[in-house]
């Protein structure tokens, strides 16, 4: 890639919606890191369309984009390829976040434009919740478990990271997995037709997102169940820690979505203007999860009172180590 | 002989009696044939019913009833809405992102946990009203410009939806509004206020539909929009009002939505439209127009939400539920219009 | 009009007819206008040449669904149909090489002939058949491909060409357009394309004339599978990946493609040139509107407004009687 | 006398059309007035233009020697003007009495709420006038096609309850779809009605307008070009001025009578369509124009449209050219050589939007194409102007839509969709003159004997005995689905009115 060093002006940004808390975080994180090298921010949103990505990327390279720094969100991974290897067939620099199938890497697919793939460990977030689900019910009884897309990597993870616990749980048995979209109506629809089916065998719900957790809690509240019945989400949306802190959800793995804006922002930022040189990055250092936290009734207070400080996501804040929350390179074979 | 004289002559011949006259009878609704026609949907229904209550004992509990009627108010009032536009022979697409708009702009202006904005009722009113506009817009456009009703309403579904991207506040709306959240929780036997709501406007439609000069002639405009017309009578205003009501209850449906989360959601209407296209079909409403209603349209919301919580009650493979619903539709429609087939008849 | 012209062009009698007759070509004229203002750069052959081929799975699904939509009929299931084909490709390809392409394609065809056929023996609306179908497709896809991307390594000959260029150009756009002229010397030439037409104008008095609809019905379907299906591998060409969900969501696009192009939804009126320039204004409307940098959501809302304004503008409403 | 109502210079014109060229006419206080005229000579432009549903582009209206202007059927009818529509204009799926006050200003309904009771009662009455015993609240799609028309009459009687004052009402072509009784029924209406109104009744048939009107018009592209007054006319002079053309020998008799020695074209044994009808016999030879009659619902449309195929189910044998066959779909009928014209030719016949040539070239083009596959434009453009000049279709060129051209003009260029067909060998025709003028029927016989004596062979069921007797060579009676008797060499030995009519009943 063209190690330009003049200062790339633009830093664009691909988000799956913008009609959500998660990417508009995203956003916001991006945004500081732009604001603080002068630089503007694009976003594109795709409503999870690949192809929509695929055509706006296209655009932006048509229109001639040398050098230019993309932090990208592939809709799928079936797209990731395709992404990096445009990206680097014209000339500019990618991060992406989430999405990327199990076996390419930055190091070894488009890897003058692939800078790096951040993620969070979602095998850990299943498994986290999935520990809390367990202790609340005592270690013994039936839970359901609500499942986001299903050709979708976190989807996965998550429910490896339960299976775990519930190995280590031995007590706790899954009644029944059903799909449910990442959608809130869907979520309510569904654990309405639990709560008739498994009455008061159902002792919890594990949602792999903190939408179907919402509508699980709607559900549950409906039956006067919200509290009684334990749910986990995933996220740790400022709704989903108000319902923590009530007690009508039992836990939530915490992202930090604005670092993960910020660091896509700035990686990208800092190889196109030159700062970095992807070859001397490691491989730790492309392909790394960030740090989260499991949002529960004891820390939930701190989480909603934290206000972001726009000068820790700053690009000469994050600048001073991009990695500095990095939980560690993404075990090989999983993504 | 003039012509005259010969008319005169077979007047004796033309007396014979004439077959399907139909002299004293009245509807065919009340003929046991015409009942059994258009139970078709409620036999499959009763068919649905039975086979799932064979298959796990759960599913005809009055829990699990209670369940399938609080899932079925919401889509119910999407379709009935539907129903007014499908009856009149067009199609209305933007219900995903009207009840979107409606959800997220009765989330930021009731009492919430983002914006400080708190109207009560007003927000509802809103809401509502935003519905209805966009509604009447999709009318206009397509009544009195003569645009397709298809492509029209797919360009305001683009539309609405990124309005209701456009006006969320970053955060997700908690409401804090507890009577409008407790239209969704008090529960008066068993069900929350609405299912009654739903059933009340299912009511309130059918009048309407029956009764009214807007539903009636909803109705001729679907079976004869060309003859309507040649009657003088001003179509474009049944058609716009017919759009109206749906974008109006489309947006109520996003309304409801709202109090059954809690929380304000811009992508609220996912997955209403098709759903509810296909149980307006599914109940005997044509999409070409003239035959079917509100009625139609409830059974078939049932048959959509019982197959949904018997594919969940008897543990499909999750992954083929989506499948398995949909040769459900082919097969429920082919079933309930089965007695319509002919040679000459045609359906696009 | 000179004489040759009229004969050429018959159902144009006058300016009025002539305007709207080009009207969809004016507004892609214009969209595109809009984006070299916008963007000059654009204009470069490599930034064509990249947009095209970004374009052709879009492309080709318009013009395969627009066979359906000159009968009066509508194939809401083409965009599901390209994920489930580009997904059994993907695991076909292990066992079969490159064979599994036109298996894939052979099916699609099969499957698309059964649904028109169905449409007229059960005598339900194509909507709801392809609503139906467009359900089935996306569950097997999902079941099959046990809800995962599949990758696809290189050496699938047919996939590779998709994916290359030749001469600088884009063997994807090569094959629409191949696509497109072969069609539309079907609909133009042939007997099948007469009836097609015929069969869109009225299906009951073309059936009374001996136009064979369940035969008819069941062609146009069988193209608007097997363009679909040729769109899922295009995509698949593009990025070596298939999932089961890949390209569902080219449903609505490729619609408006159809639609902004002149052809009318109750059908008999249109064609696959038309489809082909509502197809291309749509992705220039995508394009420009990326390129303006408007925010994402107002993207949508712009997208809306032009299809609102270019649908009003070419609609033809003197050969539709009423409008549904 | 004074006029009641009074155009001048009333012009119409379409989008390349001149409809109407500066009318004068004038409707006098309880006269019935009647108006003849070829097919697309503008007299249900006229109609309609008195009617509310179009406006002229030129030219005054005047009702009691003061201008008006109506801007939809509901201002006319407010001003006592009621039409009865060419085509049906009842809507299916609603009631009687919903049809019956459609287009009419009534208190019925208050704020948008229908009074049922009161629309109901006031339907009954004028459903008594009618002689119609059926409830007011019965769909209309339940009706049978005559009681339907005559809803279509009680539809714009009931103008006088609601309307003040003296009446217009204006028939356009009532009777081409009646029974002789309900002519009858109709006259005495109009003669009842002329208390307190003056209708213009339109129609094809001479002897009906002489027998109903005190005063004609005669209309000829869209100008008035004569008057004249009950009892100084007749039907010849009229058919004359209308057509241009003496009326005698109009239809041309047949040159050369059916070889009955040769092989049959169409065997048809016990046909059976249940409910229509029963174990239905009988032959068709080449070349042979075999007409079937019969009261309405006695079978003989079912009969056309089983030989087609396009009944839902039919039982017994048929046998062409000797080999005995199962039609189950036009197409396959077609693959036989058979072609058949509906009656219904608006919904069943024509497509709409599409011009005369591709309607003529559907299903034959192909023949003229290579390989049944490929087509030859120009070849078959070739063959359908061929066609256009000999059954004189009046048609601005072959790329003209194909429902703008006039009604009879309609029916030619669907008739030639078949004649193009080169393996055509029967056609069955199903009312091939509802609606046409009588030089348009003409031209129609002539050309249809022209084909029966080129080896065509035909099955007909036509409008009137009139027209059986002058076109068959056999004429078949059907009573209640079955044969009742047949009347053989029909040239040759004219069967009296009388037989034939007795044979129906
Ligand atoms: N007896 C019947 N009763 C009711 N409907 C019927 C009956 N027979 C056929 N149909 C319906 O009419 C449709 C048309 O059938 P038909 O075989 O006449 O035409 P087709 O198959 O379209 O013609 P072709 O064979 O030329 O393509 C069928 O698809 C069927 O749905
Ligand atoms: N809506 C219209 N648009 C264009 N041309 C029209 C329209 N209505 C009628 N015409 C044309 O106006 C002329 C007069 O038609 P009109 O229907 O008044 O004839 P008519 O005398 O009633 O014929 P018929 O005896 O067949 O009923 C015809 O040439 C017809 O094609
Ligand atoms: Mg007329
Ligand atoms: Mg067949």
């Amino acid at each position: 890639a063209a190690m330009a060093q003049e200062k790339p002006k633009t830093i664009y940004l691909a988000v799956g919606t913008t009609s959500s808390e998660y990417w508009q975080e995203v956003i916001w994180g991006a945004q500081q890191v732009a604001n603080s090298v002068g630089a503007k921010l694009e976003v594109y949103e795709s409503g999870f369309d690949g192809q929509k990505h695929m055509q706006q990327l296209g655009a932006i390279l048509a229109a001639g984009c040398e050098g230019c720094a993309f932090a990208w969100f592939p809709d799928s991974t079936a797209f990731t390829k395709a992404f990096v290897e445009r990206a680097e067939a014209g000339g500019a620099v990618m991060t992406t976040m989430w999405n990327r199938p199990e076996e390419i890497h930055p190091w070894d697919t488009a890897s003058d434009a692939w800078i790096a793939n951040i993620s969070f460990d979602g095998v850990d977030s299943g498994y986290q919740n999935g520990m809390a689900l367990c202790k609340a019910i005592g270690g013994k009884g039936g839970i359901a478990v609500l499942k986001g897309t299903p050709d979708n990597p976190p989807s996965k993870q998550r429910e490896i990271g339960l299976l775990k616990a519930v190995s280590e749980c031995p007590g706790m048995t899954i009644l029944d997995t059903q799909i449910g979209n990442w959608g809130q109506t869907e979520g309510q629809n569904i654990t309405r037709t639990w709560i008739a089916r498994y009455g008061d065998q159902l002792k919890g719900v594990f949602a792999q997102n903190d939408g179907m957790a919402l509508g699980t809690v709607a559900a549950l509240r409906e039956k006067g169940l919200a509290g009684k019945v334990p749910v986990t989400g995933s996220d740790g949306s400022s709704d989903v820690l108000k319902l923590i802190k009530s007690g009508e959800m039992l836990s939530s793995m915490r992202i930090s979505s604005q670092l993960h804006g910020a660091v896509a922002a700035a990686l990208a930022y800092a190889v196109a203007s030159g700062d970095l040189k992807i070859g001397d990055l490691a491989q730790a250092q492309r392909d790394f999860y960030l740090v989260q936290t499991l949002a529960t009734k004891d820390n939930v207070d701190a989480m909603l009172s934290a206000q972001p400080n726009p000068a820790d996501f700053s690009y000469d804040a994050l600048k001073k180590n991009f990695w500095a929350r990095s939980k560690g390179q993404i075990p090989v074979g999983v993504n | 002989m003039t012509q005259a004289q010969l008319h005169a002559h077979d007047t004796g011949a033309m007396v014979s009696p004439r077959r399907g006259e139909a002299g004293t009878q009245r509807r065919s609704g009340h003929t046991a044939l015409g009942v059994l026609k258009s139970a078709g949907p409620i036999v499959s229904l009763v068919a649905m019913v039975l086979v799932f209550a064979s298959l796990t004992p759960n599913f005809v509990s009055a829990a699990n009833l209670q369940a399938i009627l609080e899932s079925a108010a919401v889509p119910a009032v999407v379709t009935i809405g539907m129903t007014f536009v499908l009856v009149q022979g067009s199609i209305d697409l933007s219900g995903e992102g009207v009840a979107s708009l409606a959800n997220i702009l009765l989330s930021i202006l009731i009492a919430n946990s983002v914006t400080a904005h708190d109207l009560g009722a007003g927000a509802i009113v809103v809401a509502l009203a935003a519905g209805l506009a966009v509604g009447a817009l999709n009318g206009t456009l397509y009544a009195y410009l003569r645009m397709p009703s298809l492509i029209v309403t797919l360009a305001m579904w683009l539309i609405t939806l990124g309005l209701a991207a456009l006006l969320f506040p970053s955060r997700q709306p908690q409401i804090l509004d507890g009577g409008f959240v407790g239209l969704a929780l008090h529960k008066h036997l068993g069900l929350s206020a609405l299912v009654y709501l739903a059933a009340a406007l299912a009511l309130v439609a059918f009048i309407v539909e029956r009764r009214t000069k807007l539903g009636r002639m909803g109705f001729a405009i679907g079976a004869e929009e060309a003859l309507v017309r040649l009657a003088g009578v001003n179509v474009n205003v049944y058609k716009v009002g017919a759009f109206a009501i749906c974008g109006c209850l489309t947006g109520l449906a996003g309304i409801l939505t709202a109090a059954q989360i809690g929380v304000g959601n811009p992508l609220a209407g996912e997955g209403l439209l098709f759903p509810g296209i296909a149980a307006c079909v599914i109940g005997g409403t044509l999409l070409s127009g003239g035959r079917g209603g509100v009625l139609h349209s409830l059974v078939g919301v049932l048959v959509l939400v019982t197959l949904r919580n018997g594919l969940v009650q008897t543990g499909a493979n999750p992954l083929l539920q989506k499948a398995i619903e949909g040769v459900v539709i082919v097969v429920a429609v082919a079933a309930s219009t089965w007695h319509l087939r002919r040679k000459t008849r045609v359906v696009k | 009009m000179t004489p040759v012209l009229a004969r050429m062009f018959p159902s144009i009698r006058s300016a009025g007819d002539l305007l709207r007759a080009c009207g969809p070509a004016i507004v892609l004229v214009l969209v595109f206008a809009a984006v070299i203002w916008i963007a000059p750069g654009i204009l470069k052959w490599r930034a064509i040449n990249a947009l095209l081929f970004d374009a052709a799975p879009l492309l080709i699904l318009v013009i395969g669904s627009t066979l359906p939509v000159l009968l009066g009929c509508i194939d809401l299931s083409a965009a599901a149909m390209a994920s489930f084909s580009a997904v059994v490709v993907a695991l076909l390809v292990p066992e079969f090489g490159s064979a599994a392409v036109p298996m894939v394609l052979a099916g699609a065809a099969g499957i698309g002939a059964a649904q028109g056929w169905l449409i007229g023996r059960l005598q339900i609306p194509s909507f709801v058949m392809t609503l139906g179908t467009l359900g089935l497709f996306s569950g097997l896809a999902l079941y099959l491909s046990n809800a995962s991307t599949v990758g696809l390594g290189p050496g699938v000959a047919p996939l590779d060409f998709l994916g290359g260029r030749t001469h600088g150009v884009p063997n994807a756009f090569l094959a629409v357009v191949a696509v497109w002229i072969f069609l539309s010397l079907l609909l133009r030439f042939t007997r099948v394309g007469r009836d097609i037409y015929a069969f869109g104008a009225s299906e009951l008095a073309a059936y009374m004339s001996g136009v064979r609809r369940d035969l008819i019905r069941s062609c146009a379907f069988a193209i608007s599978s097997i363009c679909a299906a040729l769109g899922g591998m295009m995509l698949l060409s593009q990025t070596l990946y298939s999932a089961p969900t890949m390209a569902s969501n080219l449903l609505l696009p490729a619609l408006v493609g159809v639609v902004a192009g002149g052809t009318a939804i109750s059908g008999g009126v249109g064609g696959l040139s038309a489809s082909l320039i509502g197809g291309l204004t749509a992705v220039m409307v995508r394009v420009g509107a990326t390129i303006a940098g408007l925010p994402g959501a107002a993207q949508d809302v712009a997208f809306g407004i032009i299809i609102l304004v270019a649908v009003a503008v070419t609609t033809d409403r003197t050969k539709i009687g009423i409008v549904k | 006398m004074n006029a009641l109502l009074s155009l001048q210079n009333i012009s119409k014109r379409f989008p390349g059309v001149l409809a109407l060229d500066e009318i004068d006419m004038e409707l006098r206080q309880h006269e019935v007035l009647g108006l003849i005229g070829q097919n697309g000579s503008g007299k249900s432009t006229l109609m309609k233009i008195i009617g509310g549903l179009h406006q002229p582009s030129a030219g005054e209206m005047r009702l009691r020697g003061s201008p008006v202007r109506f801007g939809s059927p509901l201002e006319a009818a407010r001003a006592g003007i009621g039409l009865v529509h060419q085509e049906q204009s009842l809507i299916g799926n609603l009631t009687v009495a919903e049809n019956l006050f459609i287009d009419k200003p009534t208190d019925f309904s208050r704020f948008g709420f229908y009074r049922r009771g009161r629309m109901n009662d006031a339907a009954r009455i004028q459903l008594e006038k009618v002689e119609l015993d059926i409830a007011p609240d019965t769909p209309v799609d339940q009706l049978t096609f005559a009681q339907r028309q005559m809803v279509e009459l009680a539809k714009v009687l009931s103008l006088e309850e609601l309307v003040e004052g003296h009446l217009i009402v204006l028939f356009d072509e009532p009777t081409s779809v009646l029974t002789p009784t309900e002519i009858q029924a109709l006259f005495r209406q109009v003669r009842r009605l002329k208390m307190r109104s003056s209708v213009v009744f339109i129609s094809h048939r001479m002897d009906e307008v002489l027998a109903i009107s005190d005063r004609v018009y005669v209309l000829s592209d869209g100008r008035n070009v004569a008057e004249r007054v009950k009892g100084a006319t007749d039907p010849d002079e009229l058919y004359e001025l209308m057509v241009g053309r003496q009326r005698a020998g109009s239809v041309l008799p047949r040159s050369n009578p059916p070889d009955k020695k040769a092989p049959k074209r169409l065997a048809v044994r016990d046909l059976t369509v249940p409910g229509k009808v029963e174990d239905v016999t009988f032959d068709v030879a080449s070349g042979e124009i075999v007409g079937l009659i019969g009261v309405q619902g006695s079978g003989a449309e079912a009969v056309c449209r089983a030989i087609f195929g396009v009944e839902d189910s039919h039982s017994g044998h048929i046998e062409y050219e000797g080999r005995p066959v199962r039609v189950s779909s036009p197409s396959g009928a077609v693959g036989l050589g058979i072609g058949y014209v509906p009656a219904e030719r608006k919904a069943e016949a024509m497509m709409k939007g599409m011009s005369v040539c591709q309607n003529m070239t559907v299903t034959f083009g192909s023949d003229y194409g290579y390989g049944g596959l490929l087509l030859s434009k120009r070849r078959e453009r070739r063959e359908a102007a061929n066609w256009v000049e000999r059954l004189k279709i009046k048609t601005p060129s072959l790329d003209h839509r194909i429902d703008q051209l006039s009604g009879g003009n309609q029916q030619k260029a669907v008739l030639s969709k078949w004649l193009l067909g080169r393996s055509l060998r029967l056609l069955v025709l199903d009312h091939p003159t509802r609606g046409l003028d009588p030089g348009a029927r003409a031209d129609l016989f002539n050309a249809i004997r022209r084909l029966a004596e080129e080896g065509l062979s035909i099955v007909f069921v036509g409008d009137t005995l009139d027209e059986m007797v002058t076109l068959s060579d056999t004429i078949l009676v059907l009573r209640d689905g079955r044969l009742s008797q047949r009347f053989d060499d029909v040239q040759a030995k004219r069967p009296s009115e009388e037989d034939i009519v007795r044979a129906m009943v």
